[in-house]
């Protein structure tokens, strides 16, 4: 008999504007000892079925069908009271963002005694032997002190276990994480993880895996869902899944993960999902706008990019007196190069300084020391700001989150020609008017997108924004700070191979920074490898992955998802 | 622009505007108010500005219904110098919504803009303006108005007085009221700072003070126009219980607060209307503004939709 | 914790005797809107302070209830020449703290009336030497024959010398003190009929009866308790609610509201104080008008038609309710020197006004500034405002500026240069004599002779300047009325001033309660009898 | 901390030298102090010796720097009206308006709070909209005219309370309270719920708002995934976190209380500093108005140190040094 069974699940979001189906027909199935991953993009209705189950829909979303198995029981039609006798006894849950999970004001050992000694028949002094117990148990070095102290006092990846032993607390027999990972850092990632997995074989428990991310369900699943839209696509162990799927959608949702083994000239794109047919538009390059007056008077053939002695510095604490300030270093002495035409990538986890560097380059942030050469002039030195405006144009930057880069008050059109106007690109109105429309042609996006505004957009269509508004100073360098990160991951092949196009087309030179390291060696020619603020590591990309130099780029490469019995695309 | 109407009519505000009847009851009294004190010349039975067309042979004559002493020509009865009551909050509710406005236009300006300055330049400049933020605060609304109103008349020539009075009380209310726009705008500039558009822009070489004006403004104004709403009704409290120190428009011209605070004296002698009537309009402006802030407040929330 | 407990015990304690305390005496309660300045009797030459301080000091004489001079302190007195004076005081009369009246204590309160600190000087001044003859006799002298010198030393009220040196209090108390803690400000001593026992400042006064007074007194009352309340309205609930015996002044428009209240009444009558218009007469441009380069009131037409516009009746009828005398001249009839004849009021004529203007070469009437306080007599924002009102019907368009007294005061009087072209005044003679008002309201402005000081429009008449000075010193009462009589037709005849009307005194009091209210508005606690 | 509390000290004296400065500076124009100060007939050269022993002719940072020099040692001055030392005017009516204030805070808490907490709670009920609105039209009106229209009342139509003043004290050392007694008990109820009605209306919806905000985090999503209870989560949880912010305005607000009294001790006569300060503004009475504004912002520096260390208290993540997130 199964754990927990859900059948013919629909879930509905009733609106004004009619009603919204979350889910539909759903069934599914959670085994004692065994871990199931629901996989799907954004919009997918994944989170939604871990929400029905436990009884906590946001409102107005309800339950419009099925019904839903616990150990036989049926669990869905519970009073209000019953289901919530269920929840953290014989169900648990983890959510996404451990910053976030735990109650500020109280002590882990307060909200862990307070959930223990609901749930189970135990005096107090029981449930805090039995809360620094389960600290022991989810790797938290040291639990009888650390259990007296606040959440903030925990890194992310520490409070992420915190939240993992909070949720063991009364050993439930099923445990449902939403995301449980995501806003980890890939060491962190895989540490919890692989706790997860062993508290899943070691305790019996049946866990469903709620996920974007194809390497998690790779690395700890035993069967996986696919969700598409509302709807299940396909189940199936998860061996078959990423080895030999048989819905197309699976088909092309993995065939567009970035390959972590080897390099492919374009990404395959996942052509099941309707945007897909949203690619550029073919320009004649050299007669356009965009592709005139390339020439930026300079005539310089050295690394158009030179980094020496780079240093930043944050004041974390003040004072009225010098010595008593302390300050953190973010960027220590960070050497490099990039060559004209060249995709330079930067690779770190969070914190490392890799959008630092970004940020000092493109003139956001002052370096506390150390000199950026573009083109043979030394940017630090420059002092007017009409001079700056002269390498402004040349450089420009791509951000991560498309959500926040385009400013919300604006028509795309304005935001577009903002650039072309500032620097006085265009003779008139209408010629700005008429490039931004080509440019967003050639992103992709098509002429009616001028006059709308950023929230009309998807998350990719916005990325294509950005990349419109960065093009639209006739730049040589381009920035990307984590341009897809945020995307899911059949938009994020578009929008690589878009970016992959307009470099090759226009001879970008590129600094592109991410923490994913698949996609950095599907994007770039040189690699740097970044932590705590030091550059450790650069290599051609090919030569980084296949051979490491530095110990840390050697852990990174191992904890990377290998995702081994993924059927070649 | 018929595009943009559509889409407003299409949006989620006036989803919840035309579904809310208190709302949209809320919407037409504040209306109402506003365009008959706009048009009080017109609509009002007599001018009761005019001196020279009042007759305190008329002096506190009581509502026309009533059977003994009602006269028709003064439907809600006559102040204590033969004003018509209804004329005189008609014309009175054009001074209290002008003081208001006035007011409020100019706490949100100086209060905006220092918040501005205060939230996109931070560190001396941040730690400046909040200290004189926190000096503003320790002189409630009230002193400010009481201090500033007699400056005013000391410094400024008599025969300009029954003007300034008016403006005085807008600049008393108004400057004790910038802090709130100040910190919040401060608040929502430090967000928005820190949000990739504006970083967008700066990597463009954009100015600061474009920046500011540009992008940021118009992402901070949402938080503004709610303050700024349940300010409008604090403004016009304000102005009446100015009025109730002594410190108000010209008795010549009265605005509502000032109204009722010339009825108070009649309250026990049984002349009710001349406050209660003034009273009732206050309270049906005030709510009814207050009313719309709240709505404005839940429906410009997204957190709360 | 327990220190908390405890005290909070003691308090609780405290509290239970605090109301069990049963209230023996026959206690009188009342209420006014203001307080008095300070308990030092030289403090603060104000009716008001002045009036209060008199039931626990007395002066050499007194008024009665019908401010008619009686002898006090002084059993009697001689002028044996014009500018010598013999007083011959009360024997067997006893300070609040045992101590005997004498004459000694006579001269020390006339000298610390002179002290710096003191805002009595001009009173205390008027006698220029004082020796003691005898314990119980006095000889001063003036510098000049004064008809009104025994009503100026009415309020002149006598402290003991003893007591003032124990306890260092040899100065009128003033704020500029360096002696921070003037003794004589907090607590007094004098030989009134009731003793102050607490006092704090604006909040609550509380005195009880003297036994040892020297007089038989008809009050019954054993306990004062004096609360100031500034709310009109505040002040009238506590009447109506039962928690005063009176309180004054009461609103003219209450005055129904009080006689339809159970338990309650209003008492009124006419006042003393003469409410008047002024005009500028002397600046060769008004201050703030639309006329540029003359002033239209230095023309008696246009003041004549200033007058003819004013319905006295009106403002009488509407404004106070009835309850005010209209007025045809600055003195009321209380005051000595007033003359019936005189004292009938322009008559309303807007037609003749308006003649007059057109004959003057205003026949659009012009613009003119008021100024006007608001808190200083019954319904003066409201008079002016009826005033202005008035004037708008004949063409005068007039700006008001109504402000608190403190502001008002500051702009209009000399020490503001006089910045006022129009402005409503109230004036009661000090000394109950027409002569007081006639030096200050008539008279051409002198600075430097203290003369014409609240002649704010600078009404200006050789004769009547000439009449000033014979008034004060004539000793003869019929020839001085005469001269009385003729300095005010002058000023009627020019349209000097626009006399409005006497206000009325108006207080409210609880039924069974009977006290005297005197023209000047003080209340007397000699003449308060509370129902048993 | 310790740093932290001097600093906020430090910065809490420029606060109030500014506020003093100020204040003296606008003095100058407010009235002319001695036509309060002496009867009519009283001489113009008399007027001016006075006005020269006051040093009202001295340069504007002459008065300033004495006043200054003074007020550190406690010493206002005297009262030009009351012709005594301010301290003892201001130390004798500091108790009545502070019980009042307190009343009226305790008050607008106490019922501000659980009208928040429950119409947060109870987001779309028939009683919340009720309350809402119902809470409107009590800040809807003047706080004068709420003032006279209760006296009239409960004053004079039911003479119920008294009308005025603090009713019988008693002295607890040198702090008079009305609060021992019966009739002092009695008069405090109109005053307070006067002054309460508007801070009630604003902690209301503060803590609604904050609620609702609070009621929505992962942290309560979690807690009610534990399957913790409902009063759990909302009370020990939800409620906790959303009176840290409630914490700063309240303590601004009990600020403005204080000086809001103004209006509510006239109505009433109740004897406090703002009374005292509203008799001084009509008798330029500049010693009492310059004491009673350095007061008032004394008043608001002590509640902010106050919030802050309270912040201290009820906020962990303050109390360890926190790293700030300056980039």
């Amino acid at each position: 008999m199964a754990l927990l069974e859900i059948k013919d699940l629909r879930i509905e979001f009733p609106s004004r504007r009619g009603t919204m189906v979350a889910v539909d027909k759903v069934s599914l199935q959670v085994n004692p000892g065994e871990v199931l991953g629901v996989v799907g993009e954004s919009g997918a209705g994944k989170s939604t079925i871990g929400n029905a189950v436990i009884g906590l829909l946001e409102p107005p979303g309800r339950m419009a069908a099925g019904e839903v198995y616990l150990k036989g029981e049926r669990i869905d039609n519970l009073s209000d009271r019953e289901k919530r006798k269920l929840r953290g006894k014989r169900i648990g849950m983890i959510f996404q963002d451990p910053l976030t999970s735990l109650d500020p004001l109280q002590t882990i050992e307060k909200q862990l005694v307070e959930t223990i000694e609901l749930h189970l028949d135990v005096t107090e002094a029981e449930a805090k032997d039995r809360a620094v117990d389960l600290l022991r148990q989810v790797g938290i070095p040291d639990p009888e002190h650390r259990v007296k102290q606040y959440p903030h006092q925990f890194s992310g990846g520490m409070r992420q276990r915190v939240v993992i032993a909070l949720a063991l607390c009364a050993e439930p027999e099923v445990i449902i994480a939403d995301e449980p990972t995501t806003a980890l850092d890939v060491s962190i990632q895989a540490q919890i993880l692989e706790l997860i997995k062993k508290l899943c074989v070691e305790k019996n428990v049946g866990m469903m895996i709620i996920t974007h991310d194809m390497g998690v369900i790779a690395d700890v699943t035993d069967r996986v869902a696919v969700m598409y839209r509302g709807n299940l696509v396909e189940e199936g162990t998860t061996a078959k899944i990423l080895g030999d799927p048989d819905h197309p959608y699976t088909q092309s949702l993995i065939s567009a993960v970035p390959r972590p083994d080897k390099r492919l000239d374009r990404f395959p794109l996942v052509e099941y999902i309707e945007s897909a047919g949203e690619t550029k538009k073919s320009l004649d390059i050299a007669n356009h706008w965009l592709g005139q007056a390339r020439d930026f008077g300079d005539h310089y053939t050295g690394p158009l990019i030179h980094v020496e002695n780079l240093y930043m510095r944050f004041l974390t604490k003040n004072s009225i007196f010098k010595k008593n300030r302390s300050y953190f270093d973010a960027v220590k002495d960070a050497n490099f190069e990039i060559n004209s035409g060249e995709i330079f990538g930067l690779v770190g986890e969070s914190g490392s300084g890799k959008s630092t560097i970004a940020r000092m380059i493109s003139g956001l942030y002052t370096p506390a020391e150390g000199s950026i050469y573009f083109a043979g002039t030394d940017l630090t030195q420059i002092t007017t700001e009409k001079k700056r405006d002269h390498f402004r144009r040349q450089m420009q930057m791509i951000f991560q989150d498309p959500f926040s880069s385009l400013n919300p008050r604006m028509k795309v059109m304005d935001i577009i020609a903002e650039p072309i106007r500032f620097h006085g690109l265009a003779s008139s109105r209408a010629e700005t008017e008429s490039i931004v429309r080509d440019l967003l042609d050639h992103v992709g996006l098509g002429v009616a997108a001028a006059m709308k505004y950023p929230h009309e957009f998807s998350g990719g269509q916005r990325q294509r924004i950005s990349i419109a508004r960065a093009l639209a100073t006739r730049p040589r360098f381009l920035i990307c700070d984590e341009p897809t990160s945020a995307l899911d991951v059949s938009i994020q092949a578009q929008i690589l191979n878009l970016l992959k196009d307009l470099q090759a087309e226009l001879g970008l030179t590129m600094l592109f920074i991410s923490h994913d390291l698949p996609v950095i060696r599907q994007m770039c020619d040189k690699v740097g490898v970044m932590r705590y603020g030091q550059l450790l590591e650069v290599a051609e990309t090919e030569q980084l992955f296949e051979n490491p130099q530095h110990e840390y780029s050697q852990h990174l490469l191992e904890l990377m998802p290998k995702l081994t019995n993924v059927k070649a695309a | 622009m018929k595009q943009a109407l559509k889409r407003f009519f299409d949006g989620d505000l006036w989803y919840s505007f035309s579904h809310s009847p208190v709302v949209i009851l809320s919407a037409v009294i504040t209306l109402l108010i506003i365009l008959s004190a706009i048009f009080a010349p017109m609509i009002a039975p007599h001018n009761p500005f005019d001196l020279a067309s009042i007759d305190i042979m008329d002096s506190n004559l009581p509502p026309a219904w009533n059977e003994f002493d009602g006269d028709m020509r003064f439907l809600l009865g006559t102040d204590d110098q033969g004003r018509d009551i209804l004329s005189t909050i008609l014309y009175g509710a054009r001074i209290s919504l002008l003081v208001g406005f006035a007011s409020v236009a100019f706490s949100v300006v100086l209060g905006v803009g220092l918040g501005l300055i205060s939230g996109y330049a931070g560190g001396r400049t941040d730690t400046f303006i909040m200290r004189i933020a926190d000096v503003q605060l320790s002189f409630p609304a009230i002193l400010i108005a009481l201090l500033i109103d007699g400056v005013a008349r000391g410094i400024f020539p008599r025969d300009l007085h029954d003007e300034l009075a008016v403006y005085v009380l807008i600049f008393a209310i108004g400057i004790s009221g910038w802090v709130q726009y100040a910190r919040t705008v401060r608040g929502a500039t430090m967000v928005e700072k820190g949000k990739e558009y504006v970083q967008a822009a700066r990597v463009i070489g954009i100015r600061p003070g474009t920046i500011l004006f540009r992008h940021i403004l118009p992402n901070v104004t949402g938080p503004v126009l709610v303050i700024g709403t349940i300010h409008l009704a604090l403004a016009i409290i304000t102005e009446a219980t100015l009025s109730f120190l002594g410190v108000g428009v010209p008795p010549t011209t009265p605005s509502l607060g000032t109204l009722i605070r010339i009825g108070n004296d009649y309250l026990f002698s049984g002349e009710w209307w001349i406050s209660i009537f003034p009273g009732i309009a206050l309270i049906l402006l005030v709510l009814a503004v207050n009313l719309l802030g709240d709505w404005l407040r839940d429906a410009l929330n997204p957190k709360l939709r | 914790m327990t220190l908390f407990k405890k005290s909070l015990l003691v308090a609780a304690a405290i509290g239970a005797i605090a109301m069990a305390a049963p209230s023996q005496a026959q206690t009188f309660k009342y209420a006014f809107q203001g307080d008095l300045g300070s308990l030092d009797p030289y403090s603060l030459n104000e009716t008001f302070t002045l009036g209060f301080q008199g039931n626990f000091y007395d002066a050499l004489t007194a008024y009665d209830e019908n401010l008619k001079l009686i002898p006090a302190l002084a059993t009697s007195w001689e002028n044996p020449e014009p500018n010598k004076w013999i007083f011959h005081l009360r024997e067997g009369v006893k300070f609040h703290n045992g101590n005997p009246f004498t004459a000694d204590d006579v001269i020390f309160s006339w000298k610390r009336a002179q002290t710096d600190g003191s805002d009595l000087r001009g009173r205390a001044g008027q006698i220029a030497s004082m020796t003691k003859v005898d314990d119980y006799t006095i000889e001063a002298t003036t510098s000049q024959p004064n008809a009104v010198l025994m009503q100026d030393l009415t309020f002149l009220y006598i402290m003991d010398k003893e007591w003032s040196e124990e306890n260092n209090t040899l100065e009128a108390t003033s704020p500029s003190d360096t002696n921070t803690n003037n003794y004589a400000n907090l607590h007094e001593n004098g030989t009134g009929p009731f003793m102050v026992v607490e006092r704090q400042p604006d909040v609550k006064t509380k005195l009880v009866r003297f036994d040892g007074y020297w007089k038989d007194i008809k009050s019954n009352v054993k306990e004062i308790e004096f609360t100031p309340i500034k709310q009109a309205a505040t002040r009238v609930a506590a009447l109506i609610s039962g928690e005063m015996d009176l309180v004054y002044p009461v609103p003219v428009q209450d005055w129904q509201r009080l006689d339809e209240a159970k338990g309650v009444a209003p008492l009124t009558g006419p006042e003393a104080r003469t409410i008047f218009l002024g005009m500028d007469q002397e600046r060769d441009e008004l201050l703030y008008s639309n006329i540029k380069g003359k002033n239209p009131l230095k023309d008696q037409k246009v003041r004549a038609a200033f007058a003819h516009a004013l319905n006295l009746d009106a403002i009488k009828q509407k404004i106070m309710r009835g309850a005010s005398t209209s007025a045809g001249t600055l003195i009321a009839p209380q005051i000595n020197g007033y003359n019936a004849e005189i004292a009938k009021p322009y008559t309303y004529d807007p037609k003749l006004s308006k003649q007059l203007l057109t004959e003057a070469g205003y026949p659009d009437g012009f613009e003119i500034g008021m100024d006007c306080p608001n808190d200083r007599y019954v319904n003066d924002e409201k008079t002016c405002q009826a005033v202005a009102s008035m004037l708008a019907k004949v063409g005068i368009k007039v700006d008001l500026n109504a402000q608190p007294k403190a502001k008002y005061f500051a702009k209009i009087l000399a020490t503001g240069g006089f910045d006022t072209s129009f402005y409503l005044l109230g004036w009661t003679p000090g000394s109950i004599d027409a002569h007081n008002a006639i030096l200050n309201l008539l008279h051409s402005v002198n600075k430097d002779a203290q003369q014409g000081m609240f002649n704010l429009g600078h009404y200006s008449n050789a004769r009547v300047d000439e009449l000033t000075g014979e008034i004060g010193k004539e000793t003869d009462p019929a020839k001085r009325q005469a001269m009385i009589d003729e300095a005010f037709q002058i000023v009627k005849d020019e349209v000097g001033y626009l006399p409005l009307h006497q206000q009325p005194l108006s207080w409210g009091v609880r039924d069974g309660v009977s006290v005297v209210q005197r023209a000047d508005n003080v209340l007397d606690f000699r003449n308060i009898v509370v129902p048993e | 901390m310790i740093s932290f509390i001097v600093k906020r000290l430090l910065q809490s004296v420029m606060v109030m030298l500014t506020v003093a400065f100020v204040a003296f500076a606008l003095f100058n124009y407010v009235g002319d102090p001695i036509s309060n100060m002496v009867g009519q007939d009283t001489t113009f050269a008399e007027r001016e010796q006075l006005r020269e022993q006051l040093g009202l002719n001295d340069p504007f940072l002459v008065q300033f720097g004495r006043f200054v020099g003074n007020a550190v040692q406690g010493d206002f001055g005297l009262s030009y009206h009351h012709k005594q030392p301010v301290s003892n005017l201001i130390a004798e009516r500091m108790p009545a308006t502070l019980e009042l204030s307190f009343i009226s805070a305790l008050i607008s808490l106490l019922l501000g709070i659980p009208l928040g907490v429950y119409t947060a709670l109870n987001r779309d009920s028939i009683m919340t909209k009720i309350i809402m609105t119902g809470s409107l039209i009590g800040v809807s009106l003047p706080t004068f005219l709420i003032g006279i229209l209760m006296i009239l009342l409960f004053g004079v139509v039911w003479r119920v309370l008294p009308t005025f003043g603090r009713g019988d004290v008693v002295m607890l050392g040198w702090w008079s309270t009305g609060l021992l007694t019966v009739t002092g008990l009695k008069s405090i109820i109109m005053p307070a719920f006067t002054l309460a009605l508007f801070q009630m209306t604003l902690i209301m919806r503060l803590v609604r708002a904050e609620m609702l905000e609070v009621l929505r985090t992962d942290f309560i999503k979690f807690a009610r995934a534990r399957g913790l209870p409902r009063r759990s989560v909302n009370y020990r949880h939800a409620l906790k976190n959303t009176l840290v912010p409630v914490i700063t305005i309240t303590g601004l607000q009990i600020g403005s209380i204080i000086a809001f009294a103004i209006i509510t001790e006239s109505v009433f006569q109740w004897p406090g500093m703002g009374l005292l300060f509203i008799q001084a503004i009509s008798d330029v009475d500049i010693p009492i108005m310059a004491a009673y504004l350095v007061m008032i912002a004394l008043f608001f520096v002590v509640i902010n140190l106050i919030v802050d260390i309270l912040y201290f208290l009820v906020d962990p993540r303050l109390r360890v040094d926190r790293v700030s997130g300056s980039h």
